[in-house]
Order: structure tokens, then sequence, then C-alpha cells
């Protein structure tokens, strides 16, 4: 359905030809070094605008393309590179000691989504790390450059840096690799480093800078202006009325507001987001939380992970000034995966202390958020979870009884929250077919989305529909097993991503986030009687009556 | 350890040349006398433990309804009834013990002697049920407390191996006889090489009337009994 | 898939509890045996071989009733047993190790048991014993295990797993002969001195085994919500059922060749056992209770509209394990000494050692059985 | 092949150092006293500097790998192994990862069928394999602690006699011996087996298995095979334990091989990936507690960042968010 991705029967058939082992291609008597980058359709994204460089004073804007020969490195990249790595060695144990400890056991080479999904070598977790590795040994461990090949080292080249892009831009930052790694090391970190020091030399990924840009500007990585923030949402309280009947109530920019509620931009803009925003609103309305939504702060979400720590911090700083400015009472945090990985590990380090903010406190329940009393920053799903096990919520899951569903456990919530219950508390509790996919693919050992960490852009859907080869014959196994018809997640992302990949790997398969779910089976005070769930589809069993 | 005298194993042993076997005669055995049971306790360092459920032993004495259980018993004189019977290793031309054994711990050796290995037994004692006779004992305690006067004439046993009467294997590489026959004070006690037709014991076994403990059992003991 | 044997709810982690702690009551028992020898034991020199082996003896039954279910379901395509196919693999795991366990604790020198095979002795059935019992444990850790991963993967087993279930089906008729061997080979133990042996071995073996397997269906369904199945169950109970008749028509046979022949050393064991001799008659009561036991059991295996109730299937069951373990365990191994070589009847009782070694070596048994099913369970009901 | 011979060569070339050495240039004392002092200095220097290199970086970021169900919700049940929410449950979960490889035992393997369709297995062997390998090398390095001490420390006593369960050769069998062995093969045989580990294995992965194995090979030969005499042996290893100088006494030249190859591998730990025995404890994702949002751990370094402000940005949008109805600071 792209003219990046190759057909499904021909990328089976690559798949077929291969089993059982992983490997695309041969490589006797080839060391990894001597494999070759190949950049073609589908397999590099697109580099950023320079405009979009200039708006965030990144380096070296300019026109250029992956298959160009010459990529119009800046003069003293090299110089650029080593010192940056040099710094950032200094600052990030994490970087050092995983550039040191690794004894290539093997352990995660096949737990990469792009590797299983790709066959090539180097994206091997371990072969991954080996691309800065094998740079780090020669320029800052003398004692190994002595013995190069014999230590795997080798010099700062170009085509060390097409090798850079290409493969740090098919790693998703999912970390399951460190969950298999005995060391803990973390190519995801690695990732994040290799990105950053491309960056300083102008290599990069227009999809993932150019909402960091507008998110800079306008507060959401979409740029969607406040009037037009106000009117997408206004818009979908609509929906809600036309549903349901009720008539649900957003405010924006509220002072006084006890809680501001912050969800990625794509719950307001896209498909399948846009139902979870429903069902947040009616969630709030049924209720009847006093909640705010800024227009300031209206992204969840933070692309600067995905491109370096500053700018992961500045784009996060506005919940932190927003809050304070609305002087709300805590924040209550939307779906979504590198949100919460930003929020959960990163937040309060770089942006916090938050005392302006006060330890969360349900006001529903009266729950003290313990686990969050430093940050103030409570997950929907912590917050509705509490709900539904203090009663507080009137709900049906008969109307949830038109999906077949299974969860994804998205990457940044699952190894970077630990969160696996909280979603699966409310699941259970709001539809009556849910069915686990397979052991080995769910919660800590969850398969990313593969497209992920910025790499949901179009051009890249080659690579995007390798990458989720692995989580999508997850979701086969469960459709074929247990007629699974609904993969549900916490990820604004994988809401986005994940609706392709189905759609590629098993037509038939809608993605839904939790709180949509959550939204059908709420039964309103006030609701007309309701055959649609907020997608307009008919919910088995409340069909309209004849009569009627 | 004093040097061992290695001039009597000058010649390679050939199998079959020399069979050992002993004929007791009961009728000159006294009912009372454990002279050889001493002696041979004495020199092997076998430990005593006689009274309990841990007794080992190398050589004994039974009734005779007990040592020869398939003889007939029908109409014997009282006095053979109540004959004490020299108990021992029969060692067995086709002994079921070293058939049995998992380790090979237990052998047969070239003069007949039916021999053991203490460092190789597992302490299974699979040949305690295999031998018909009762003629093994195994250490279920550390024996060496129970040996009363270490000799320095054989090596003690550690715990969980079986044990057993030798034919005193050592004495008989020094040209000695067996410490059971040296010690009989009655001569009751007659050991030989059952292979040479003139020897004492074979002419013994020729012009007496012996018994032997379950022949029918097909063992072919090398313990011959005058009644 | 190890892992699925470190989760549990709370009932697990309590069995399992209760079996480390019986294990640690075991383990110490056996370090004081170790120290101070197997005196500690009740055995002595004329019953030289005591619960141990009597264990040893009646698990290897255990072990080689496995194949009452590997044999129909591979060979004869019984599809009733599949579910419970890989139970019947891991309790003969569980049961074979549990042999190995026994005999090492029955050995005075355990640290030389590499003797065995450094030293091989061809003549001796202990020798083919360990063979045999060491190759049907592997035979059926691997090929259980391995038809699991591949049921946990989703694919079909790689084909030399079918080559080692099948060489795993004569294997379990030889374990248990080779067993019976042991016994049946040795001159003057006139109670074992039998051909019958290795039949009777097998007869009570797949009684006794077919009926732990039905007993443990119903623990699984208990415990586990896993349930193998009323066809299972029922083709088991037959299976157990004709097994028991065979098992008590070879003690019959037994009974007459010993009496019938008037034979004083072939009637000696039995009367020791049965009816007591010179005065020693400990066993009596309990020979008659497996014997009625068993007739009852079988009886009701028997009777189609009895072992269609569960109450009288589980008693049923009970009823014939408890006999045969009596029977094969206790009576043939104690009779088999009585009369001693020397005419002597020697009684014997288990030590409070010996008795926390056997606990304590059923108690490692049954943590390998629960562990192992709780890993063939979570595969076999995996939600996803 | 050539990252395996290569590797294997070195070893061999090693090994032949100290036998020529000692056999042909009479260098007892060389590499009876001084390379081993020097090997050790190396070793216990290096790793000085690595760990002091490690702390003196920052943990800018709390970044456990959360493996496990954090700690949230009273009612819900939580990991503390896998997703620690204090201080002593991560450092558990170090532990656990250093005396158990943990993550290891996590380890599947991943095979395409028929569809195609991923299959996950579960693959335990390189944990089984590593397990065994590293814990045998510690029991074996512990119980050479005869050669250093006049009466061998309790505790390891105990662990020799356990070792030494076996009674089947003499002098005694150390069942370690051949687990260590065919530990090492088993792992560089997985080298060789796979397509993937053939691909990212490097030379220097290879070395340090043969250089354990060259000694370990050394060791069982000392022992079992060509024998040697322990007296001087233990002369020596009381001399280097007190820091002695004092010639060696003659020893047979494997014993040399066996101390030079000991030597080479302790001076190699420092500079190799062998640092992992160091670097396990000092991994953030596993020696962190999870517990950020609940605790502020703070970033030595946080740059102050200036970010688009309110102002900033209402200044832009002021009017667009009137027309639209969304409150205004500055009207």
């Amino acid at each position: 359905m792209s003219k990046y991705a190759p057909k499904t029967e021909e990328l089976k058939k690559e798949f077929e030809e291969k089993k059982p082992r992983l490997l695309k291609g041969k490589f006797d008597g080839m060391d990894w070094w001597d494999i070759p980058v190949e950049f073609r359709d589908g397999n590099w994204c697109f580099p950023a605008k320079p405009e979009v460089l200039e708006d965030l004073h990144f380096p070296n804007p300019r026109k250029w393309a992956a298959t160009d020969k010459d990529w119009q490195l800046p003069a003293n990249w090299e110089k650029t590179i080593r010192d940056g790595m040099k710094d950032r060695l200094k600052r990030f144990r994490s970087f050092k000691v995983f550039m040191d400890s690794c004894v290539r056991c093997g352990a995660c080479a096949d737990k990469c989504h792009f590797f299983l999904g790709t066959g090539d070598p180097k994206n091997m977790p371990v072969m991954r790390a080996e691309l800065v590795r094998s740079i780090y040994r020669q320029d800052v461990n003398a004692f190994a450059r002595v013995l190069t090949k014999f230590s795997g080292s080798r010099k700062l080249t170009p085509e060390v840096i097409k090798e850079w892009h290409m493969y740090f831009n098919q790693c998703t930052e999912c970390r399951r690799c460190s969950v298999f790694c005995p060391m803990g090391i973390d190519t995801a970190e690695i990732t994040m480093m290799a990105r950053e020091l491309l960056n300083l030399i102008g290599v990069n990924n227009n999809w993932i800078l150019a909402p960091v840009a507008n998110c800079n500007r306008t507060g959401n990585h979409l740029g969607i202006e406040p009037h037009t923030f106000k009117q997408n949402i206004m818009s979908l309280v609509d929906d809600i009325e036309d549903v349901t009947g009720v008539k649900v109530n957003p405010t924006f920019n509220r002072k006084g507001a006890e809680i501001l509620f912050i969800t990625p931009s794509g719950d307001v803009f896209g498909d399948p987001g846009v139902y979870t925003m429903m069902g947040y609103l009616l969630l709030f309305h049924h209720i009847g939380l006093d909640y705010t939504i800024s227009t300031y702060a209206s992204e969840g979400g933070n692309f600067g992970t995905f491109t370096s720590n500053e700018m992961m911090k500045k784009l996060n700083a506005k919940m932190y000034h927003e809050a304070k400015r609305l002087g709300v009472k805590w924040i209550l945090g939307g779906e979504c995966g590198h949100m919460w990985r930003v929020v959960h590990q990163y937040m309060s380090t770089m942006n916090g202390p938050a005392d302006f903010l006060q330890e969360p406190v349900s006001p529903i329940t009266g729950t003290k958020f313990t686990n969050a009393k430093e940050t103030k920053m409570v997950h929907i799903a912590e917050f509705t979870a509490d709900l539904i096990k203090h009663n507080k919520l009137k709900l049906d899951p008969k109307r949830n009884d038109h999906l077949r569903t299974t969860f994804h456990d998205s990457c940044n919530v699952a190894r970077g929250m630990g969160m696996f219950e909280e979603p699966r508390y409310i699941l259970n509790k709001v539809c009556n077919t849910f069915h686990e996919m397979p052991e080995n693919t769910i919660r800590e050992q969850t398969f990313c989305c593969g497209s992920g960490s910025g790499l949901n852009a179009e051009e890249f859907m080659d690579i995007r529909m390798r990458g989720g080869f692995p989580r999508a014959n997850a979701v086969a196994h469960v459709k074929e097993k247990h007629k699974v018809d609904s993969l549900v997640t916490i990820c604004a992302i994988d809401r986005a991503s994940l609706t392709p990949l189905m759609r590629y790997w098993n037509p038939g398969v809608s993605v839904y986030g939790l709180h949509e779910l959550v939204g059908n089976a709420l039964i309103m005070e006030g609701e007309k009687k309701r055959t649609e769930d907020l997608r307009e589809d008919d919910m088995v069993g409340f069909e309209e009556d004849d009569d009627e | 350890l004093e040097p061992t005298d290695t001039s009597n194993f000058t010649k390679k042993p050939t199998p079959g040349k020399v069979r050992w076997g002993m004929l007791v005669d009961t009728r000159k055995c006294l009912g009372n006398c454990t002279e050889c049971v001493v002696r041979c306790h004495h020199d092997h360092n076998v430990p005593d433990l006689s009274g309990t459920k841990n007794e080992v032993k190398w050589i004994w004495k039974s009734g005779y309804e007990e040592a020869l259980p398939t003889a007939s018993q029908q109409f014997q004189t009282d006095e053979v009834k109540h004959r004490k019977v020299l108990t021992l290793c029969n060692h067995c031309e086709e002994p079921p013990c070293t058939r049995a054994c998992p380790t090979e711990a237990t052998f047969k050796r070239w003069d007949g002697i039916v021999s053991m290995d203490y460092h190789r037994c597992i302490g299974c004692r699979f040949c305690m049920a295999a031998c018909p006779y009762g003629s093994r004992s195994f250490n279920w305690v550390d024996p060496r407390p129970h040996v009363a006067e270490l000799s320095n004439t054989y090596p003690t046993r550690m715990r969980g191996v079986v044990e057993k009467c030798n034919f005193c294997s050592e004495r008989l590489v020094k040209g000695e006889l067996p410490a059971c026959v040296d010690s009989c004070p009655q001569k009751a006690l007659i050991f030989g090489d059952l292979n040479d037709p003139n020897s004492e014991i074979r002419r013994m076994i020729a012009a007496n009337e012996t018994m032997q403990r379950k022949p029918e059992l097909g063992t072919l003991p090398s313990v011959f009994y005058i009644i | 898939m190890i892992e699925k044997a470190l989760k549990g709810g709370r009932g697990y982690w309590t069995w399992v509890a209760i079996l480390l702690a019986v294990i640690g009551l075991g383990v110490t028992a056996y370090a004081r045996q170790m120290t101070l020898g197997l005196g500690v034991t009740g055995m002595g020199r004329d019953i030289s071989w005591g619960v141990y082996i009597a264990q040893f003896t009646f698990l290897v039954g255990v072990a080689a009733s496995a194949v009452m279910l590997v044999l129909p379901y591979y060979l004869h395509n019984q599809k009733a047993f599949s579910k419970i196919v890989i139970v019947g693999e891991f309790l003969a795991v569980s049961a074979a190790l549990m042999c190995m366990l026994f005999i090492l604790a029955d050995m005075g020198r355990p640290d030389r048991v590499l003797n065995v095979l450094l030293h091989p002795s061809p003549h001796s059935m202990v020798f083919w014993d360990v063979l045999v019992l060491n190759g049907y444990l592997f035979l059926n850790l691997i090929s259980g295990w391995a038809v699991l991963g591949a049921e946990r993967k989703g694919v079909k087993p790689a084909s030399w797993v079918k080559a080692l279930i099948y060489i795993s089906i004569p294997w379990a008729f030889s374990i248990h002969t080779v067993t019976a061997f042991l016994f049946a080979g040795l001159p003057g133990r006139h109670l074992w001195l039998t051909a019958v042996l290795a039949p009777r071995f097998l007869a009570s073996a797949f009684a006794a085994g077919t009926a732990i397997l039905i007993l443990l269906t119903f623990i699984l369904k208990r415990v586990a919500k896993f349930d193998a199945g009323p066809e299972a169950r029922t083709k088991l109970a037959v299976l157990s059922a004709y097994a028991g008749v065979a098992n008590l028509f070879f003690l019959g046979t037994e009974f007459f060749t010993a009496f019938y022949s008037n034979v004083p050393a072939h009637m000696h064991s039995l009367q020791y056992l049965y009816f007591g001799l010179d005065g020693h008659g400990p066993l009596v009561p309990y020979m008659w209770f497996s014997l009625i036991a068993g007739i009852i059991s079988v009886g009701v295996l028997l009777s189609p509209p009895l072992r269609r109730q569960n109450g009288w299937l589980i008693a049923a069951c009970i009823g014939l394990v408890v006999s045969i373990w009596i029977d094969k365990g206790v009576g043939l191994i104690i009779g088999g000494f009585n009369p001693t070589p020397l005419e002597a009847i020697v009684d014997y009782i288990p030590t409070f050692t010996e008795i926390s070694v056997t606990l304590g070596i059923w108690a490692i048994g049954l943590l390998v059985l629960t562990m192992l099913l709780k890993v063939a369970i979570a595969v076999k009901t995996q939600e996803a | 092949m050539r990252k395996v011979l290569q590797p294997l060569l070195l070893v061999l070339v090693l090994a032949l150092i100290p036998y020529v050495g000692v056999t042909y240039g009479k260098l007892d004392y060389l590499f009876g006293i001084i390379i081993p002092y020097t090997a050790v200095a190396i070793l216990v220097l290096g790793m000085l500097w690595r760990l002091i290199d490690w702390v003196r970086r920052p943990v800018p970021f709390r970044i456990p790998t959360t493996c496990g169900q954090e700690k949230s919700l009273d009612w819900v049940k939580t990991n503390p192994l896998e997703s620690p929410s204090n201080p002593f449950m991560a450092a558990m979960r170090v532990l656990s990862e250093v005396f158990l490889f943990r993550s290891l035992f996590r380890n599947t393997k991943a095979e395409l069928h028929g569809g195609p369709k991923l299959a996950y297995g579960s693959h335990k062997w390189l944990w089984l394999g590593g397990l065994a390998f590293h814990w045998s090398l510690l029991i074996i390095v512990l119980r050479h602690a005869r050669f250093f001490f006049m009466t061998t420390p309790a505790p390891i006593e105990m662990i020799e006699t356990f070792d030494r369960f076996l009674d089947v050769t003499v002098p005694a069998f150390f069942i370690t011996d051949a687990i260590v062995l065919a530990a090492i093969t088993f792992l560089v045989l997985r080298r060789f087996s796979d397509e993937k580990m053939r691909l990212l294995s490097l030379s220097t992965d290879y070395f340090p298995l043969f250089l354990i194995g060259g000694i370990v090979t050394a060791g069982i030969s000392m022992r079992y095979v060509t024998k040697v005499n322990v007296m001087p042996v233990k002369g020596l290893g009381m001399t280097l334990a007190s820091f002695g100088f004092t010639a060696p006494e003659p020893i047979g030249a494997l014993f040399y091989v066996h101390l030079f190859l000991v030597c080479v591998l302790l001076a190699y730990i420092p500079f190799s990936k062998l640092v992992h025995m160091g670097g396990i404890f000092m991994s953030p994702t596993r020696n962190l507690p999870n517990d950020s949002r609940a605790k502020r751990h703070k970033n030595p370094w946080n740059p102050d960042i200036k970010f688009r402000s309110y102002a900033e940005y209402e200044d832009e949008f002021r009017e667009k968010m009137k027309k639209a109805g969304i409150p205004v600071d500055k009207q």
C-alpha cells in the first residue's frame, strides 16, 4: 500500500526462503565491517529540511539524500564526532560502561525486532553497538589500537557515518536488547548517543526534527495552533454527543483547575488517536474531574528524546512551566510510550524539582499516588485503574463485545516504566474478550511497533514493516488462535504506526487506545441509547431496535 | 610400610593352575573353640561389632542346620544336629558375587580365591544379596574404632565397603598357610591346592565323604566339610 | 521454559516450601548417614537391602508405567492421551531420578559411583540398571522437553524427538526387566529366583504406575485446572485394572508353585510374609491388607459403573498403589532376605534417619515432578 | 577462521615463552617472581583505574531497564527484583545478575518457520554454560589458596571437600576441573556453530577463552598427567603471599607455563572485555532503583536550557486564542 514497502507476499517469501535461520544472506568468510551499506527506497528517512535545522539552530543545514554519494558533511566532522564522543563518554557512565563491558555473548542478537525483520546482521544489537565501539576502541582505547583487526577497531570514515545513520535509524530505542543482556547493556542508550553525534554534523531525520521544531513553536509536534487545537477537540466533543448524547465540556488553559491533562497531539488530530481522546473526555466528564488542557503544553510526546538530551529537556520543560502558570495541583498524562519514558525517567531530573505542585491525590478516590510524589505526574492508566478498583466508574464491558482484544505492551512504557498490570486491569474490566499474545512477546519482552523513536515516516515503510514483523507475527498468532481483531495499546505512536503495520501483516486487525475502550464501556449519566462505539461501529447486542 | 618382597612375584601367575581349597573336618572342630575366628579377625583388623546388626565377620561358627540347610536333616543324630560348623567364604568356582558386582570390585583371582578391591567397591551390597551363603559383611559404620588391637599385617578398611574372607592371600604369597588353618589347635582345617591330585586336601576329599554348602546352586564351592 | 516453574500462586509455593522442608530434613538425615555410615539405617548383614531399594524397585515401575501413555499414543495413535503423555513422561523422569537417588542413598561409597562406568561390568545387572535408568531418564526428559518446547513455539518437534520417544518405549520395558533380573539372577534367594518376577514387576508397574497417573490427573484437574479428559482416565483405569489382574495372577502363580511343589525353600519366604515363620510375622497384616486392597481395587476398576464414579476411582487407585507398594516394596525385598542364607529370620525396621532420607528423596522427586508439570501445564494451557 | 586461529596461536606462543625461558633460559626468577608481581600490579592498578574511571563519570539519569511491574498502586502486584523500587532491591537485582546470571536465564532463541512465523524457544544453554564456567573458575581460583596459606582456610577446605567428592582418581578428582573444561569447550564451540555468533565474534572474544583453557589444561596436566612436585610451588606461593623476593626452588617447566598464562590473563583483564566483572556492577540499567518519579535523581551536569516560555507563545498566538475563546494572560 506504499511504494516504499515491498509487497507482503514478497516479504513473506523472503522470510520463507531463509527459515529457520534469521540472517538474510550468506556471510561465511566475511567480517561484519565488510558488509556494505545499501540505501534504497524504504530503508532511509528523509533528512531534515534546511529550514527546520535553521529553526532549531542545528548545524549543517543543506539539501541532501541518503542515496547521495556525498553527504556534504561539515569541515572537521571527524573532530566533531570524536570530541562529541569524548564529551558524552565523560558525562554518561552508561555510555562508557556499555562500551567497555560487552562480552559479545550474543544473547541480544536475535532480540531486536529490526534484526528479526531484516535479517541484517548489523541490526543485531551487539553489532549496532560495535558500530560505535569499533570507533571507540580506535579513538579511546590505546591498548586496543595496537591490534586493529584483532580487536575489531577501525577508522572513522564517511562510510562509517553512513553506516551509523543507517543502523541508528533502525533502532527504535525499544530496549528489548537490554532485557536479555547479562551486563544490562542498553543499545537504545548507544543509539541516543549516536544520534546526538550524528546531529552534530547534520545527519538527521526530518520526520523527527520537523515535529521538534513544531513543538518548540506551537507546543505540539503537529504544529497545531491554539485555536486549531481547541477546534479539533470541540469537534470531538460534537462526536461524543453524536454517539452518546452527552455533551462533555473540556476547558483550555484554565487557571485554578485542579489537574492539568497533557496528552500527545496525535490524540487530537490523527486516526485512531482521536478516539482515545474521546475516551479521556468521557472519563473526565463521568467522574466530574476538575481538569484543563493546555494549548501551550499541548504535547505529551517528546521527539526531542530521539534527538538529544538538551532538546528533550527543552520540550519537556513546558509541562512544569504551564502547570506552574495555571496553578494546578498535579499533572495527569495521557497514553503515550516515549512521553512516559521521559516523564518517568527524565522529567524530574531534568526539569524538577516540582515543588510548586502537590503530591498527586485522586480527587475521586483519595488515593495517594506515592510512586509519583516527586514528579507529581500520574499516568492515566494508574488513575483509571484506581477509579475502577474503587468502583467509581459505571462500566458495561459488553459494549466492547464487538471487539476481540489483545494488548500491546509499548516498549517505552514496558521497559522504561514497568507498567504491565494497570492497563491489563483496566482492559479486563472494560471488555470481555482479552487474549494475551505469546509469552515471549509481551510484558518486558514486548516487541516494538517498528516505528518508534521517530521512525514513523512513510518513506521508511520497508524497514517499518520489517521491524514490526515480530509484533505483527505475535498478533497473527492470537488472531489465528483466538480470532483477535483489536490491538489495544497505550502509546500514541503505536496507535499511528501499528495501524499500517496491521494492514500490512494482519488485515482486519484494528488498533485501539485503551481509553477508547474505556469510553465505549462508560455508562454516562443522561446518555442516549448507544448502538455505536466511539468509532461509530455497531456494537454487538446494542443494535437499534426496529421499532425505533 | 615395610618394603614388599617382590621375589615371590617373579612369575606371572597362570590362571587355573592352582586352586586353593579348604576342608573342614567338623568332627575335630570343637564346639566352643574360636581360635581361628580370633586369629583371623585380629590379623585382618576385622572390627568387633558382634551382637549388633552391623556385625562384620570373615569366619564364624554356625549350627549344622543353618550351615547345611539343604542337607538331609532327617534321622540325624542329636550330636550332629547340635554340631557347630565353621562357616566362611566358599570361594566358589562360579561365584555369583563376582557376576553381580557392577564395578569389578569383587573378582576371582587366578588361584581361585574370590578377592576384593576395597578402593573400587561402591558399597551397593549387590554381592551380599548374590552370595547364597551369607559370607559377606558390609561396613555399616567406621570399622576402625571397633578394632580393639590394630594389626600391621593387613590394612584397615573404610566405612561403606563390603569385606569378606580372602583365604589369607597376603600370607599365601609368603608361602604361609591361612591364619585360621595355622591357628587351629585341632588341625581340623586342611588347606591345599584342589588342582593337585596329590595334595592332602584332594586325598582327604577322596578318602572321606564330604559335604558342601548348597551344592544344588551350582556355585562349586572350594570349601568342603566332613561331617 | 524453566522459568515457568519459578512462577506460581500461594498454593504452589506453599507446596514447594513443604517439599523443600522435607528435602531439608532428608538432606540432614543423609548427611548424618554419610558421616556415620549406613549403620544408622535398620539394615544389617542379613537384611542388607531395605527401604531404599524397596522404593527403588517400586519407582522403577512407576517410571516404566509412563510407557502406558507413550505406547498407545505414539504407536497406536490414541488421541485420548494426547494431553497427558507429557505428564507420563515427566512422571517417568521424576521416578527415574528418585530411583537413582535411592540407589545413591543405599550406597556405602557414593563418592565412587563413577566406578560403575570407569570399570564397566556387563555381567552385572546393576551395571545395566544404571545404564537403562539413566538412559530412560534422559530419553524422557529430552523428548518430553523437546516436545513441550516445540509446542511452546508452535512448531512440530524435530524428527529425532520421535525417534527418542520410540526408543523409550522398549526402554521402559527394559528398565523394569533389568530391575527384575537384579533379583531374579541371584541363587539362593528363592523368592526372587523365579521367571515370573520380570512379568510380575511389569504388571505391578503398569497397574500402580497407571493408577498414579490417574491420581495425577485428578490432582492436576483440582490444582491446575488441567483436565486430561474422562476418556483418557477411563482408558488408564482399564489398563490399570488389567495390569492389576495380571499382577494378582502372577502372585497366585507364585503361591501355587511354592506350595503345591512343597519345596521348603520356596515356601519359607511366602510363609514368612503371609503367615509368619518361626514366630516371626511382622509383615503378615500388611501383606494381607495389600492382597485384599489389591483385589478390591482391581475389582472396582474392572467394574465400569464403579470406575466411572470419581470417588470410587480415586479410592481404587489409591488402594491399588498402596497394595502394590506394600507388595513390591516392603514384602518383596524383606521377604527375599528372609530366611537368611543361614536359615535365620531377622526382622527389619527402618530407622528415623532412613525414613527421613526416604521422605527427602520422595520430596525431591515430587518437587521435580511438580516443577516439570508446572512447566508442562503452563505450556499446554498458555493463553497465548 | 583466521580470527579463531590467531588467538589460538597467540595462546600457544604465550605458553611456549615460559617453557623455553625456564627450560633453556633458566629464567626462573623472571617467571616466578618478577612477572607474577608485575601482572598482579597491572591487574590491581588497572582494575582500580577502571573502577575509578567508571565511578568518576556521572549517571545523569535513572534508566533501569524495567523488566517487571513497577511499584505503583498499592494493590498492584509488583516485581521488586526486576523493577526494584528501592536501593536494596536494586542491589539484590545486581547480585542476582552477578551470581545467577538472571538476564541470561531469560534468553530465548528466535527461529523462523513457515508462514512466515517467528517462534521463540527457551534457550538457556548460554546461561548454563556461562554459569558453569564462571562458578567453576571461581572455585578453582579459591582452591588455589592451598598454595598461599600455611593451612587452607576452613571455608576453602570445605569447598575442596565437595569439589573432590568423586573418588575416582589419585590425586583426588576435582569436579570443577571437568566442568570448566566442558564449559570452555561449549563456549568456544557455540561461537563456531551459530552463524550469528561467527559474525559477531572478534578475535578478542576467542583469546580469553583459549587463554583460560590453556591455563586449565596446564593445571590439569600438572595434577593428573605429567605431575609436578607441589612442595616448591607451595614455597613459591608462600613467598609471593608474603611479598618476598627469594628465588624459587626448582619446579617443572609446566608450572611456569601455568603461572605465566595466569599472569597474562591477570594483566589482560583491565584492558579487555573481562572488565565486565566490574562493569556489571556499574551498569545503570541494572543497578538503579526504578523510583525516579518518587525520588528525584540529580544530574550533576544538568544544563540550563532556555525553552520557549508561555509568554512568547501567547505573544505569537494571542489574537487567535482570543478568537477561539481560549483564556489569555495579557489581553
